[in-house]
């Protein structure tokens, strides 16, 4: 796997951002990142860390939940995207995947990837190709394309909303927790997906992760986010060879992987954060 | 399996007689057919790991255990006694709680509150005594007060207890939730995906709370899981859904080793 | 001066009655106040509150004016009536209803505040079938009646004196109750479709007059035989349903139309200076003209309390008074400009709602006016007054009143 | 600033439960209540009394009733209207059937019978959710109307059909009927606004609350975790009911004195309170006093403005008028979407953030 | 006899059906896209006909209000304007309308919860009401864009030929039955098979998601409250040449809450089948039940009929699946 690069044209710029939620609750605190253009970069941290606010600020889904980008910066190929609604940053190619799937549940499969192909103005033959291409990455929509969304299980539902993000035919995808919820081998598979679309494509990712591990296998590069600061990052290789890293995101000991049942205090203190 | 006696497990735990049995359970949503024929059961003590791929039927079976789902076929043996129709507060009333796979907490209501929720059925002063919160309301309020506040030591969340569980993060929520089934004192504890979403320190956390909860109340536990690092390490036995149907129960290592389950489900052999 | 409150209602359902009602109400005050200085060199005012037809904003309406010296109170509505009778007679303040209200307070013995000259509900009813007599040569036996009526208080008043009479005269009477606001009759109009009564009548108000009225043409029943109730008949009622309105008829307790020498001196001193209550587009219309005869009889009742109390200072008990004393002859009426706009209004103590005389008008839709038909008719005094005795004793029990004079 | 609950702690689980957990809100509500009982009667007139304070506590009390069931247990219903007419008309039977017996006793019972027919028109809420069984509590609100316009037997064969309320004592106080005082009449309110708010607030912060508020914001999981929903959602409609019951037996008998089911209980009573509550703050006590205040308030406020002040055509301000409220309601809407008890929340969160924020 | 006076009234019940399908068509598309229980449709139903009469007859807006400030007297600019292209002046105000509905509340309320939404509708019902009777006076109006009104006499002699009973039908009634056939067939067409349609129905899902995927929730509101606003210049005018432009006109909305709640609030076709029912379910109970207990019954029998269907189908007949799991 290749170094995050500096030579690489960075994508996007996150120039250290301050949001707060309801005019009161103060959420980041200042968070800066920059994506490569092509890269797969994530974004990892423990729950309320500020993962899924940094991605929704990033593509300005904030002000529906009352949260506002109140310091900092935010440009995507050097021009300043804080001010655009969502449809139009959609339309210079980046799109989210939120957390939590969000599939349209009344509308069928298919109706849910065409959806994605709403920005789009070049023609139904262009969609209908990129909806078999969407197809030959997710097999098993094609099998349930007629069924409801609302009904299909959890996996499907992930991979729904991946498909109908990539019916956008986006630059940069914003990928909140595609793991969660998933079974191992779906997780595996979604990930091959995101780095075959990711070299096939061309598409670049940000995406926000739990699951450390797989995360950091697929990523280039990895930011790791504490209560809404930045607290670490470099090359994925050299943060899985972090000390801190394997103990509190890998769960690995000096012994190698420990049992969840020897796990016995359950307070430890980051030495960052001391 | 028919032994009624129960096992002792590798780490020196005693497990008892069969607590719930399925059997043959059966469950259909219009054309689909959620579970097929599955029957397995779940001893005294034990933790019980419910593994297979998505949209796999797990959350389903939870679902004919509360009494959600009502099963096209099969029955339900709890205790002992065939379990007949029973509405899903009812099933509760048997000492049977609960987790959801996508967080079902009361968002109005703070953390106290919701815990409090999950000790409802040992509330039962008249509805005069607690509009003029005279009496016996006022007493039951502060027992069972002192009951979830120890809940709330155990499971660390004291400094949240006011606050609205809406604006909480996810893993606290799980554990809040966690908080509401133990405060009702189960017989059975179902959780479904308790450990998604979160980073390994707090998996960490969490199995360390599900072990003691085994340990200290001698809780018996059903678990639905997908990571396995967790499967494996916390359960004494294993039951492995796909499409509905079973293809493997056992110990850990037995299902690890299943060849059928690692195709359709583990991938590859897990380390 | 002297303080009128005017509680109208120029919004909500019935607004486009109200306001023309509240129009004629202030001109006629604006009139005596421009041309005579007021009553006896007392100015009046009319402050006006919008009640919107709504009891709750009548009350308040009514608790806002009375501080300040109000000295009658006439809100055109009889729900609102209902709900300031025992106030008024806590506070001693009369309550003018010509035409609605409580029928049963003619009785001044039982509402001692409480005036509703010179015709009321039940004098309406039995006026229309009086007429009705007339045009079948004094039988209505055997004849089939309808009652279409507004499904309220109001609505429901002239039923029980209508059963009376259809016991004396032997007509078959069938209720047809609408629900407010009425613009769905599709049931009852098609029922009258069916049976053919020979006559209709209607207690209707706001959008519900027009929408029978037009379901009536719709099933081509003869406009002849169809009467309105006081307030069934105004252009409001028949001008939305253009020709098929043609012979519609309607009670009225007063003349229409602009041929009375009194709109010379409104002409002079109110439209024309620009004094007309919303600039005067509706003088001369039906409900104008009531809310005008309102504003005559009380301007009258003031005029005979200061004759009575010695002062043009007078306060409401004083009117009370006048209002007892009153008599507006048919010269009196010439006199103001009204040659026989209204019958003879005499009333005493115990009698609140004066002779009870009502005429019937009818629409001509190519003219565009009303034209009256008939002479002012005595009702059947003979039904009717057992029947306010009744009411109005079962109301003095209940409110535990011992009657008076 | 002054506004601190830091130093204010609490020693037992019991003082935990109280209501003002702040101690500088406990005195302000003790203060609030001394004016209103000492003070407010002595120097009320009856503007005051019938076009603000009478209707604003009859109005909070049945505010606080559908905020029990819509605001606490999630069951919206536009059946108040009906619902008060229910108590009305059980007011004016049982007061002239035996009017030997205290007007309080009768009130009570008249909210004790609305309180049944609610849960009869709240058993379809066990399969009919959102709005609609919003629309479906219309059919309440409609057929109750009909039932006391058509029925003569419920308002004594009178001939209108209209029913007025005849003189009742207190202590030799009149507080029904012409001879009332404008401080009886807001005394006797008050006393049943007091207790019945005390009474919804004991209700809702003990355990038939947390099953209203389970079954609120999750009904399947309330379900799952062992919550009757039949019980609770018909304790909440029978609750509810009462309330609105008590508040259509006093705006009756107390404040209009008489009245006619379709005039003064029709579809526009529902919504009225619905917005009261929604204005206010949905689950919450306070704000069903405030939003009553809001709304019995700023339309008599506006009117006096316009028409008084301003000298304008009585229709045109009445007309401006609904405008502005409209508008208002909207504005506070988009600032803040929870109600001004949120509002008001807020703000003291703010204060006692006050002077550092974050 | 007998039987045919009562399919006289069930025919007759369909047409008013009909009439109430028409107002309840505006609140299924805008519930549809915005999970918006839209309160003021009714009112801007009577803006409509309010605007659409007051351009006709060439009224002065806000002449009340200018004649207050100023002490003048205006009322008319003394033209008339014909009634195709008044309708076509009022169907472009009325997307003016939508515009300032979404730039000035509903942008400002994306995500909260529906009863909020709902509320802000009427608030909005308020300000309209008053903003039409400012506008163009309380006075009834009379709306004749050339309908025609009153008894059908084709249908009366045909019937009488065949039946010995000549049957009602108003003129009128057949033709909103005709314009209400082609707005439903329009209107699921548009919903069903165009991108923007779909979109709609996304937005209805998941306004976060459909943000997410870049659909302008603006553009999909304005576009839907401007056909709603179109609906409801249909309905103002059928309902308004029947009954005159006037305040009440706003209250044909009660009409049609039953008529939704049967058909579901979330199908175009529900709206007309649920009118068909409510309309022939009132006026057969009405005329089978009613005199017996002395009618006035059509109000609450529509709401009790609904309600009996939905305890059998909670989400009304056509109404999607409410989607339950945990
Ligand atoms: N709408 C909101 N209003 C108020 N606070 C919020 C809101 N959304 C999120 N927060 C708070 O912001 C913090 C960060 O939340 P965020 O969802 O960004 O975390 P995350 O890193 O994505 O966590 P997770 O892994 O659990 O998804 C949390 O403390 C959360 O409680
Ligand atoms: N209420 C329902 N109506 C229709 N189909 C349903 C319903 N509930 C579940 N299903 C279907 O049943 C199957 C099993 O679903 P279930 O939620 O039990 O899967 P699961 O094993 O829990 O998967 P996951 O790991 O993704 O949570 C799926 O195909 C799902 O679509
Ligand atoms: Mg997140
Ligand atoms: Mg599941």
């Amino acid at each position: 796997m290749f170094d995050a690069a500096p030579q690489r044209e960075t994508l996007l710029e996150v120039n250290n951002i301050e949001v707060i939620y309801n005019h009161v609750i103060l959420v980041l605190k200042g968070v800066s990142l920059s994506v490569p253009k092509g890269g797969i970069t994530a974004l990892l941290g423990g729950n309320g860390a500020g993962k899924t606010t940094t991605l929704k600020a990033i593509s300005n889904l904030l002000h529906s939940e009352r949260g506002e980008v109140t310091k900092g910066a935010i440009s995507y190929r050097g021009e300043r995207v804080q001010e655009l609604d969502p449809a139009s940053l959609v339309k210079k190619g980046v799109i989210q995947v939120m957390e939590g799937r969000h599939c349209f549940e009344h509308l069928t499969i298919e109706e849910n990837l065409l959806t994605g192909a709403y920005t789009r103005g070049d023609g139904r033959a262009a969609i209908a190709r990129d909806l078999e291409m969407v197809y030959s990455y997710f097999p098993r929509l094609k099998e349930r394309r007629k069924s409801q969304a609302g009904y299909t299980s959890g996996g499907e539902q992930q991979m729904c909303a991946m498909g109908r993000a990539l019916m956008s035919r986006p630059e940069m995808i914003l990928l909140d927790e595609p793991s969660m919820g998933l079974a191992p081998q779906l997780v595996e598979q979604i990930f091959e997906i995101v780095k075959a679309v990711n070299e096939g494509e061309g598409v670049t990712f940000l995406l926000a992760e739990q699951n450390t591990n797989v995360a950091l296998r697929y990523a280039h590069y990895g930011y790791i986010l504490e209560s809404g600061r930045v607290v670490m990052d470099g090359p994925a290789d050299a943060l899985r060879e972090n000390p801190d890293v394997k103990e509190f995101y890998l769960g690995m000991s000096d012994q190698g992987r420990k049992s969840f049942r020897d796990v016995r205090s359950y307070r430890r203190r980051k030495r960052w954060l001391a | 399996m028919t032994m009624q006696e129960g096992y002792t497990t590798a780490d020196g735990r005693q497990i008892g007689g069969v607590l719930m049995d399925l059997r043959n359970i059966t469950l259909r949503f219009g054309g689909v057919t959620a579970i097929k024929d599955i029957s397995f059961d779940i001893r005294e003590g034990e933790i019980r790991a419910i593994i297979g791929p998505n949209g796999a039927g797990k959350s389903s079976m939870l679902n004919v255990i509360s009494g959600f789902y009502v099963p096209q076929e099969g029955e339900i043996w709890f205790k002992g006694y065939r379990r007949g129709p029973m509405k899903p507060y009812e099933v509760a009333r048997l000492g049977i709680a609960r987790t959801f796979q996508n967080i079902a907490l009361f968002d109005g209501m703070s953390v106290l509150d919701n815990i409090m929720t999950g000790r409802l059925n040992m509330m039962k002063a008249p509805i005069w005594s607690q509009a003029l919160w005279w009496g016996r309301a006022e007493r039951e309020e502060v027992e069972n007060r002192e009951q979830v506040e120890k809940i709330i030591d155990f499971l660390e969340i004291q400094n949240i207890r006011k606050t609205p569980v809406g604006r909480l993060p996810y893993g606290l929520k799980k554990r809040v939730e966690l908080a509401r089934a133990l405060a009702a004192e189960p017989r059975i504890l179902l959780l479904d995906e308790p450990m998604a979403g979160m980073n390994v320190e707090e998996k960490e956390d969490m199995c360390r709370f599900i072990l003691d909860v085994n340990d200290e109340f001698g809780t018996t536990i059903a678990l639905i899981e997908h990571d396995m690092g967790v499967v494996m390490d916390l359960s004494d036995r294993v039951v492995v859904m796909d499409y509905g149907r079973k293809i493997g129960d056992g110990t850990p290592d037995e299902v690890r080793s299943n060849p059928e389950v690692i195709s359709a489900y583990l991938g590859v052999a897990h380390e | 001066d002297l303080v009128v409150p005017n509680l109208s209602y120029r919004t909500g359902p019935y607004g486009a009655n109200g306001t023309q009602y509240a129009d004629g109400f202030n001109d006629y005050f604006t009139l005596l106040n421009e041309r005579d200085g007021g009553i006896g060199g007392e100015k009046i005012q009319t402050p006006e509150c919008e009640t919107a037809y709504n009891t709750e904003k009548g009350v308040e309406c009514y608790e806002a004016t009375k501080g300040s010296g109000a000295l009658v109170y006439n809100p055109l509505s009889t729900g609102i009536t209902y709900q300031l009778i025992p106030k008024v007679s806590a506070d001693k303040i009369p309550l003018y209803t010509p035409g609605y209200g409580r029928t049963s307070a003619k009785n001044g013995k039982v509402f001692e505040w409480v005036f509703n000259a010179p015709a009321n509900y039940w004098d309406g009813a039995s006026v229309a079938i009086k007429y009705l007599l007339d045009q079948n040569g004094g039988d209505l036996n055997g004849k089939k009646i309808a009652l279409v009526y507004h499904n309220s208080a109001y609505g429901k008043e002239p039923i029980r004196t209508l059963q009376e009479l259809s016991k004396k005269h032997g007509f078959t009477l069938t209720e047809l109750p609408v629900d407010p606001p009425g613009q769905e009759q599709k049931s009852q109009w098609l029922q009258i479709r069916r049976d053919k009564p020979d006559y209709v009548l209607m207690w209707g108000w706001g959008v519900m007059n027009q929408t029978a009225i037009q379901e009536a043409a719709n099933i081509r029943f003869p406009m002849e035989n169809f009467i309105g109730t006081y307030w069934s008949g105004s252009e409001v009622d028949v001008k939305p349903v253009g020709a098929g309105a043609n012979g519609y008829k309607a009670l009225t307790f007063h003349g229409v139309g602009m041929d009375y020498p009194i709109y010379e001196d409104m002409k002079k001193h109110v439209i024309d200076p620009g004094k007309a209550s919303q600039g005067g587009q509706y003088v001369g219309s039906v409900l104008y003209s009531r809310g005008m005869y309102a504003a005559v009889v009380i301007a009258e009742a003031i005029a005979k309390a200061q004759e009575l109390a010695g002062t043009a200072q007078i306060n409401a008990t004083q009117l009370r008074d006048g209002f007892e004393a009153l008599d507006i002859t048919p010269e009196r009426l010439a006199e103001l400009g009204l040659p026989d706009f209204g019958p003879e209004i005499k009333m005493t103590c115990d009698n609140h709602g004066g002779s009870g005389m009502a005429r019937l008008q009818q629409w001509d839709a190519s003219a565009g006016k009303w034209s009256l038909i008939t002479d002012f008719t005595e009702p059947d005094q003979e039904v009717l007054d057992p029947l306010i005795l009744e009411d109005s004793e079962a109301y003095a029990k209940e409110a535990g009143i011992s009657p008076r004079c | 600033m002054f506004y601190r609950e830091a130093g204010d702690f609490k020693t037992s689980y019991r003082d935990d439960g109280q209501t003002f957990p702040i101690r500088l809100d406990r005195w302000g509500y003790y203060a609030i209540l001394a004016v209103a009982f000492l003070v407010v009667p002595f120097v009320i007139d009856s503007y005051w009394a019938n076009a603000v304070l009478v209707p604003f506590l009859i109005y909070a009390i049945a505010a606080i009733g559908l905020n029990i069931l819509t605001g606490y247990a999630g069951q919206v219903s536009l059946g108040t209207g009906g619902f008060m007419a229910v108590g009305a008309y059980a007011v004016y039977k049982l007061m002239t059937s035996f009017p030997g017996v205290p007007i309080v006793v009768h009130i009570v019972l008249a909210g004790a019978i609305t309180a049944v027919v609610g849960v009869l028109f709240g058993l379809p809420s066990l399969r009919i959710k959102g709005f609609y069984l919003a629309v479906a509590t219309l059919a309440a609100q409609f057929f109750l109307v009909w039932l006391f316009n058509k029925v003569p037997w419920f308002y004594n064969y009178s001939a209108s059909g209209q029913i007025n309320a005849p003189e009742r004592t207190i202590l030799g106080w009149a507080v029904t009927g012409p001879a009332t005082t404008a401080s009886a009449k807001y005394l006797i309110c008050l006393v049943f606004a007091v207790v019945l708010a005390w009474v919804a607030r004991n209700l809702t912060r003990g355990s038939v609350g947390r099953k209203w508020m389970a079954i609120r914001d999750m009904d399947i999981a309330a379900e799952i975790i062992g919550v009757n929903p039949l019980t609770a959602k018909l304790s909440a409609f029978a609750v509810s009911s009462f309330f609105v019951g008590i508040a259509g037996a006093l705006l009756f008998s107390v404040y209009l004195g008489a009245a006619e089911a379709s005039e003064a209980f029709g579809i526009n009573k529902s919504f009225l309170v619905l917005f009261m509550i929604i204005i206010g703050g949905l689950g919450s006590i306070f704000g069903s006093f405030a939003g009553a205040a809001f709304l019995v308030l700023l339309p008599v406020l506006l009117k006096n403005v316009l028409v008084a002040q301003f000298g304008w055509p009585t229709d045109l301000a009445a007309h401006i008028e609904l405008m502005i409220v409209g508008a208002l309601i909207v504005f506070f809407l988009i600032v803040e979407p929870h109600g001004l008890a949120r509002l008001w929340a807020l703000t003291k969160e703010k204060l006692r953030l006050w002077p550092f924020p974050h | 006899m007998e039987f045919l006076y009562a399919s006289e009234v069930l025919a007759n019940g369909l047409m008013a059906g009909v009439m109430y399908s028409l107002v309840a068509l505006g609140f299924v598309l805008i519930y549809k896209a915005s999970g918006v229980f839209n309160y003021a449709q009714g009112v801007m139903a009577l803006f409509a006909a309010m605007t659409l009469v007051g351009i006709m007859e060439g009224r002065v807006p806000f002449a009340h209000l200018i004649n207050a400030a100023f002490g003048v007297h205006v009322s008319s600019f003394g033209w008339t304007v014909p009634g195709l292209f008044a309708i076509l002046l009022t169907a472009l105000i009325m997307v003016g309308l939508a515009i300032a509905i979404e730039k000035l509340v509903l942008k400002h309320l994306v995500g909260q919860e529906p009863i909020i939404l709902f509320m802000a509708t009427i608030g909005l019902a308020w300000f309209l009401e008053g903003l039409g009777d400012v506008m163009w006076g309380a006075d009834v109006k009379v709306l004749d864009v050339g309908l025609p009104q009153g008894i059908s006499e084709t249908v009366e002699t045909m019937t009488d030929n065949w039946l010995g009973y000549g049957f009602f039908i108003d003129r009128l009634d057949i033709w909103a039955a005709v314009i209400a056939a082609a707005l439903v067939a329009a209107l699921v067409g548009f919903s069903q098979y165009t991108k923007q349609g779909r979109a709609m129905r996304a937005v209805a899902d998941d306004h976060q998601a459909a943000l997410s995927v870049g659909i302008s929730l603006q553009f999909i509101w304005i576009m839907v409250w401007s056909i709603a606003g179109f609906v409801a210049l249909v309905a103002g005018i059928m309902w308004g040449t029947k009954s005159g432009v006037q305040f009440s006109l706003s209250l044909i909305a009660l009409k049609a809450l039953p008529v939704l709640m049967l058909g579901g609030f979330t199908s175009i076709p529900g709206a007309i089948v649920g009118g068909l029912i409510i309309g022939m379910g009132e006026k057969l109970f009405e005329y089978f039940v009613g005199s017996m207990v002395g009618g006035a019954t059509e109000n609450w029998f529509a709401y009790v009929l609904a309600l009996i269907f939905l305890v059998f189908r909670p989400q009304g007949l056509f109404g999607e699946r409410i989607i339950e799991r945990v």
